[in-house]
């Protein structure tokens, strides 16, 4: 797995929109190339818009949305996307899912597999090469995942609440995981997530977003030190910044929440019992 | 939106054209007398041919005879298959003591029992409403059973903690619970019923829908077959969209 | 330790039927019971006695083995072959109807009108347009299996997750690759729901075909069975149906099973 | 009111599966539940928390060891009492009916006891949801709303009955972090305006500190009581709590402890998906 990546994210002024609802709305921010960004807002408020805007699934209705300073075209292989349930082929076993890009770039299948073969070791997935994704249990589907897309040596890797459906265990062990494969690594990442958490744990800087049309809210950086170890969860500087994002959010829930307004009545009655 | 607007206007053009070609095609090949399409009616002659039939007093009361076999048929299918699926459903033990039995009938396609209906009933009205009852039967029959199985454990549990007995627990859980599926299986169980009706009225019958596109075949009256054909595919898409809305009246809580 | 004022509320956890051998007694009862409840059936006196499950067997006993052999082997025949063309003709017309935004609104529409109308219904119309028998059973068992097989493509092909699409598109594949390599793959299950439905309803469609045509197959042992007052050979044909058409769709379930190998877990 | 203990004694559960013979889901599990405490207990996935509540609720029987909450028996060896009012459960997946309003599923549990006519249930239930800011969707099914108004909603239905002890299986794991905050305040404000014993199962150890009287943490299969947390932070609880020096400390201590186990409980899982 060569590291090639020094790409940057940038979006300025990107509004997009589905039949008449607006989604985002003049959303502006970057991603510095070789950072950890994670994006935090309400659920359904368009942070998954925005991961399918810089995959070049969709396109911003205005606003200029580039990567390594180009406008992004379309869908490539220098940013893919973990997705949030396992988007694994389920038909094909896990070494035929993690080739699938090399095949498509004309890579013969014995160079490609011998590669697959190697980087499924150093994800802990050696001997599981001939099975099925559904033979796998929940933290090997998402590592056979992220092998999928490491083996193509993206520059940018964008991740769609990827960690979602897996119970807090696996996923508490998944994201060290994951800090082990991108710390010291330069791919530039987008982590969306709605775990403020899991934000803090492993992101440079965490970028929160308000409810629909999302806008960027506020860009929190997170000072902890690196290689992130689990008992900087319960330090301080960690409580700190979990409680700002947080009262961030909440600020934004009690102002406008599009889902209800009940939820505001709801806050403030439940503190006045 | 006016994209959207396009869209559909497009959409209903399309469908014009569609059934266009359906009907232009048919024609075409009749007058082009293709293969065997010459002994086809056009649909001219069609058109004919109902004009005159539709209004005549043959045609009402075959229709309405159809009509209420089915309704009987399915009817009774529904009073005696709900309550079996839904007891086989809760119940392990009736459903061992039950299911094999129905297992074993199930792979027997109704129309393969007109001629034991034809021995079990002395009258032809009989036997004609027993073998679309055997059609219904087994689709309302199965969606209950699977509309039971598939109520989550959760919200047995759940009425058992709020102080449900096992009465309240078949009203509450059991009969709600599998309410989506049974409307499923009704519709499917119509669909079949008239399916069956339309073979032992054309194999057994004396009146009726089915038997009157037997007959016409028999006369030769060849137009009147597409006639019968159209009305037996309206009544029975009538009878369909009837149980749907109907469903939805009964199922509130399923969002379109 | 004695319970304490609970006595009502306590029961025991588990009955002898409830466990997994007295379920196997349950289920062979319950089909013992069934064939008691037929032969006192027959029992009953009537003008025409219903035939007991004994005089049945004893029908099937002396049928002549190699003229039954045949009659099922010709339905099965028959059924397969009408079968086999819904689904060479409505797989890939369910893809196209399913894939296009053009040919969906230009065929849908057609295929909708027809739908309502009972395939059994045709059997005068195909009566009149083919010469011999053959072809009208033919177009019966084919006309009743392609519907559901049309309609289950179309939905497995709508409801491919777009999560394959996209990923599949990332990962660099060209047209040819995404169409062979994840569209049909990804609905290959439902066209097999399809299958199965649609062979149930061609079973259909052959005995009502035979039925009215009699010449040869189960179906017209049946209805023969019935016209010259063999009462008990009845139920050995309506057996012979069930059986097959038992069989033919364990078919589908196990080349289903064969092909998508990926779903057993 | 008429909240009480819940004294769980030895209880071992073991169950035969077809795969793997005999499972030892819990080995010898004690633990003592004061009335109107609030006990959480926290451990890795597959550690046999979740039959432990069952066996509580009545829903699973117990091999070994006995089960009371105040002086009633519910569970011991070949006998299990019928699920009931007293001990009223919050489900994982939400356990409301989908086919029954807001109102309706709120009224259910005193209308089917008997305890009231319907229009009383209903005038009770209407002051309650009135009370908590959910007046506004009695009408609504749960399918029309979000899951945090679903899990608010089943809070109530549960209370309103005045269990003996609230079970309460996991019940805000699907929730996004705001809304999960918002009806953990929702609880806890319940909590201490209804006296009431709270059994609640957890994996998010901030959830446990924050909301808990005590935590256990359980050991990874079979289960096991490792250790039991006395939480120090005084009631009622307030976000501003979670930036304490005592908050920080016992999160560490268990975070330690639950990943220990979390650990070993990921290595038996890859070993069962290697088999």
């Amino acid at each position: 797995m060569s590291v090639t990546g020094t790409s940057d994210v940038v979006l300025d002024r990107v509004s997009k929109s589905y039949a008449t609802v607006p989604v985002l709305d003049q959303c502006t921010f970057d991603v510095p190339a070789g950072s950890f960004t994670a994006l935090v807002g309400p659920s359904g408020c368009g942070k998954s818009t925005i991961i399918n805007l810089i995959a070049g699934y969709d396109w911003p209705d205005a606003g200029r949305l580039t990567v390594s300073g180009r406008p992004v075209s379309g869908p490539g292989w220098d940013r893919l996307v973990v997705f949030q349930e396992t988007a694994l082929f389920p038909w094909m076993t896990t070494i035929d899912n993690v080739i699938f890009g090399l095949q498509n770039r004309g890579f013969v299948r014995r160079d490609a597999e011998g590669q697959a073969r190697e980087l499924l070791a150093k994800f802990g997935l050696a001997g599981f090469e001939r099975k099925y994704p559904s033979q796998l249990s929940g933290g090997m589907q998402r590592r056979a995942e992220l092998a999928r897309a490491m083996i193509n040596s993206p520059e940018v890797m964008l991740f769609d609440e990827a960690f979602r459906g897996l119970d807090t265990m696996t996923r508490g062990l998944m994201q060290e995981y994951l800090l082990g494969v991108f710390e010291g690594s330069s791919i530039t990442t987008v982590f969306v997530t709605t775990e403020i958490e899991e934000a803090i744990y492993l992101a440079d800087r965490v970028v929160v977003l308000s409810g629909r049309p999302a806008i960027m809210k506020e860009i929190v950086t997170v000072d902890l030190p690196r290689p992130r170890k689990l008992e900087m969860l319960s330090s301080p500087q960690f409580g700190a910044i979990h409680e700002r994002i947080l009262a961030s959010l909440i600020a934004e829930a009690e102002k406008d929440f599009s889902e209800n307004v009940v939820l505001t009545e709801m806050l403030s009655a439940s503190r006045g019992l | 939106m006016n994209a959207n607007r396009y869209r559909r206007g497009i959409d209903i053009g399309l469908s014009f054209l569609s059934i266009g070609l359906l009907l232009g095609v048919w024609q075409a090949l009749v007058y082009l007398h293709v293969y065997r399409f010459a002994y086809i009616p056009s649909l001219p002659e069609v058109v004919d041919a109902g004009r005159d039939y539709v209004f005549s007093s043959d045609f009402v009361s075959d229709a309405v005879a159809s009509t209420l076999r089915v309704l009987a048929a399915w009817g009774a299918a529904a009073i005696i298959a709900i309550p079996l699926g839904l007891a086989i459903g809760w119940n392990k033990t009736f459903s061992d003591l039950s299911l094999p039995t129905l297992e074993l009938l199930r792979p027997i396609p109704p129309i393969a029992w007109i001629p034991a209906g034809i021995l079990f009933f002395p009258n032809v009205e009989g036997s004609v409403v027993f073998i679309c009852f055997v059609g219904a039967f087994f689709p309302i029959l199965l969606n209950t059973i699977n509309g039971v199985k598939q109520i989550e454990q959760t919200h047995f549990r759940a009425a058992r903690c709020l102080g449900a007995g096992q009465r309240e627990v078949f009203r509450d859980v059991v009969v709600r619970g599998a309410m989506p599926s049974i409307i499923v299986g009704l519709a499917l169980g119509m669909g079949i019923a008239w399916m069956a009706l339309v073979a032992a009225e054309m194999i057994a019958g004396q009146y009726g829908l089915g038997y009157m596109i037997w007959r016409a075949y028999s006369l030769a009256q060849y137009p009147v077959i597409i006639v019968g054909m159209v009305a037996i595919g309206l009544i029975g898409a009538g009878m369909s969209a009837c149980i749907r809305l109907f469903g939805r009246k009964l199922t509130p809580w399923q969002s379109q | 330790m004695q319970p304490r004022g609970l006595e009502g509320k306590l029961r025991r956890s588990v009955r002898w039927w409830n466990t997994p051998a007295g379920s196997v007694v349950l289920q062979i009862s319950s089909v013992v019971i069934f064939l008691i409840v037929w032969e006192l059936f027959g029992k009953v006196p009537r003008a025409i006695p219903i035939p007991t499950p004994d005089q049945s067997v004893r029908a099937a006993v002396s049928l002549d083995p190699l003229s039954f052999l045949y009659d099922c082997v010709l339905s099965f025949y028959r059924v397969g072959l009408g079968f086999l063309i819904a689904a060479i003709i409505g797989i890939p017309l369910g893809a196209i109807i399913g894939y296009s935004r053009l040919a969906r609104g230009l065929l849908f529409p057609a295929v909708e009108v027809l739908r309502p109308v009972p395939p059994i219904a045709w059997i005068p119309l195909a009566l009149l347009f083919f010469p011999g028998i053959e072809g009208m059973i033919l177009f019966l068992t084919f006309y009743g299996a392609f519907f559901p097989i049309v309609y289950n493509t179309i939905a497995g092909i709508s409801a491919i997750p777009t999560m394959y699409i996209r990923a599949a598109r990332s990962l660099g594949a060209s047209s040819w690759t995404l169409f062979w390599r994840i569209m049909v793959p990804a609905m290959l299950p439902s066209i097999f729901t399809g299958l199965h439905i649609a062979i149930g309803i061609a079973w259909l469609m052959v005995v009502a075909g035979e039925m009215v045509a009699t010449t040869g197959g189960v179906g017209a042992l049946t209805w023969e069975a019935y016209q010259t007052t063999h009462y008990p050979l009845i139920f050995v044909g309506m057996a012979a149906i069930g059986v097959l058409g038992f069989f033919s769709s364990q078919l589908i379930r196990f080349i289903a099973r064969l092909v998508i190998r990926w779903d057993n877990a | 009111m008429n909240a009480s203990g819940v004294t769980i004694r030895h209880v071992t559960k073991k169950y035969v599966t077809r795969r793997s013979g005999e499972v030892l889901a819990l080995d010898d599990c004690s633990i003592v539940i004061r009335p109107n405490e609030f006990f959480v207990l926290v451990g890795p996935s597959g550690c046999g928390k979740t039959t432990l509540l069952n066996i509580v609720a009545g829903f699973d029987a117990l091999t070994f060891g006995d089960v009371s909450v105040g002086n009633d028996l519910i569970a011991a060896p070949g006998v299990i009492s019928d699920p009931g009012p007293d001990r009223m459960v919050v489900f994982q997946h939400g356990g409301l009916f989908p086919w029954m309003t807001v109102l309706e599923n709120v009224c259910y549990g005193p209308v089917v006891q008997k305890q009231m006519t319907r229009a009383v249930a209903r005038d009770h239930a209407r002051g309650m949801l009135a009370r908590v800011g959910l007046r506004e969707i009695e009408e609504r099914y749960p399918g029309e709303m979000s899951s945090g108004m679903r899990r608010r909603v089943e809070i109530i239905r549960a209370l309103i009955g005045h269990p003996k002890v609230l079970l309460m299986d996991e019940p805000f794991r699907a929730l996004d972090a705001l809304n999960k905050s918002v009806v953990q305040e929702f609880l806890l404000r319940l909590f201490d305006t209804h006296a009431c014993t709270i059994f609640f199962i957890t994996h998010d150890l901030r959830e446990a500190l924050f909301l808990g009287d005590r935590v256990g943490v359980m050991t990874t299969r079979p289960g096991r009581v490792k250790t039991i947390v006395d939480v120090t932070l005084a009631r009622p609880r307030s976000t501003r709590m979670l930036d304490s020096r005592d908050f920080l400390g016992l999160k560490a201590q268990l975070t330690e402890e639950v990943h220990e186990e979390a650990l070993k409980a990921f290595a038996a899982g890859e070993r069962e998906a290697a088999r």
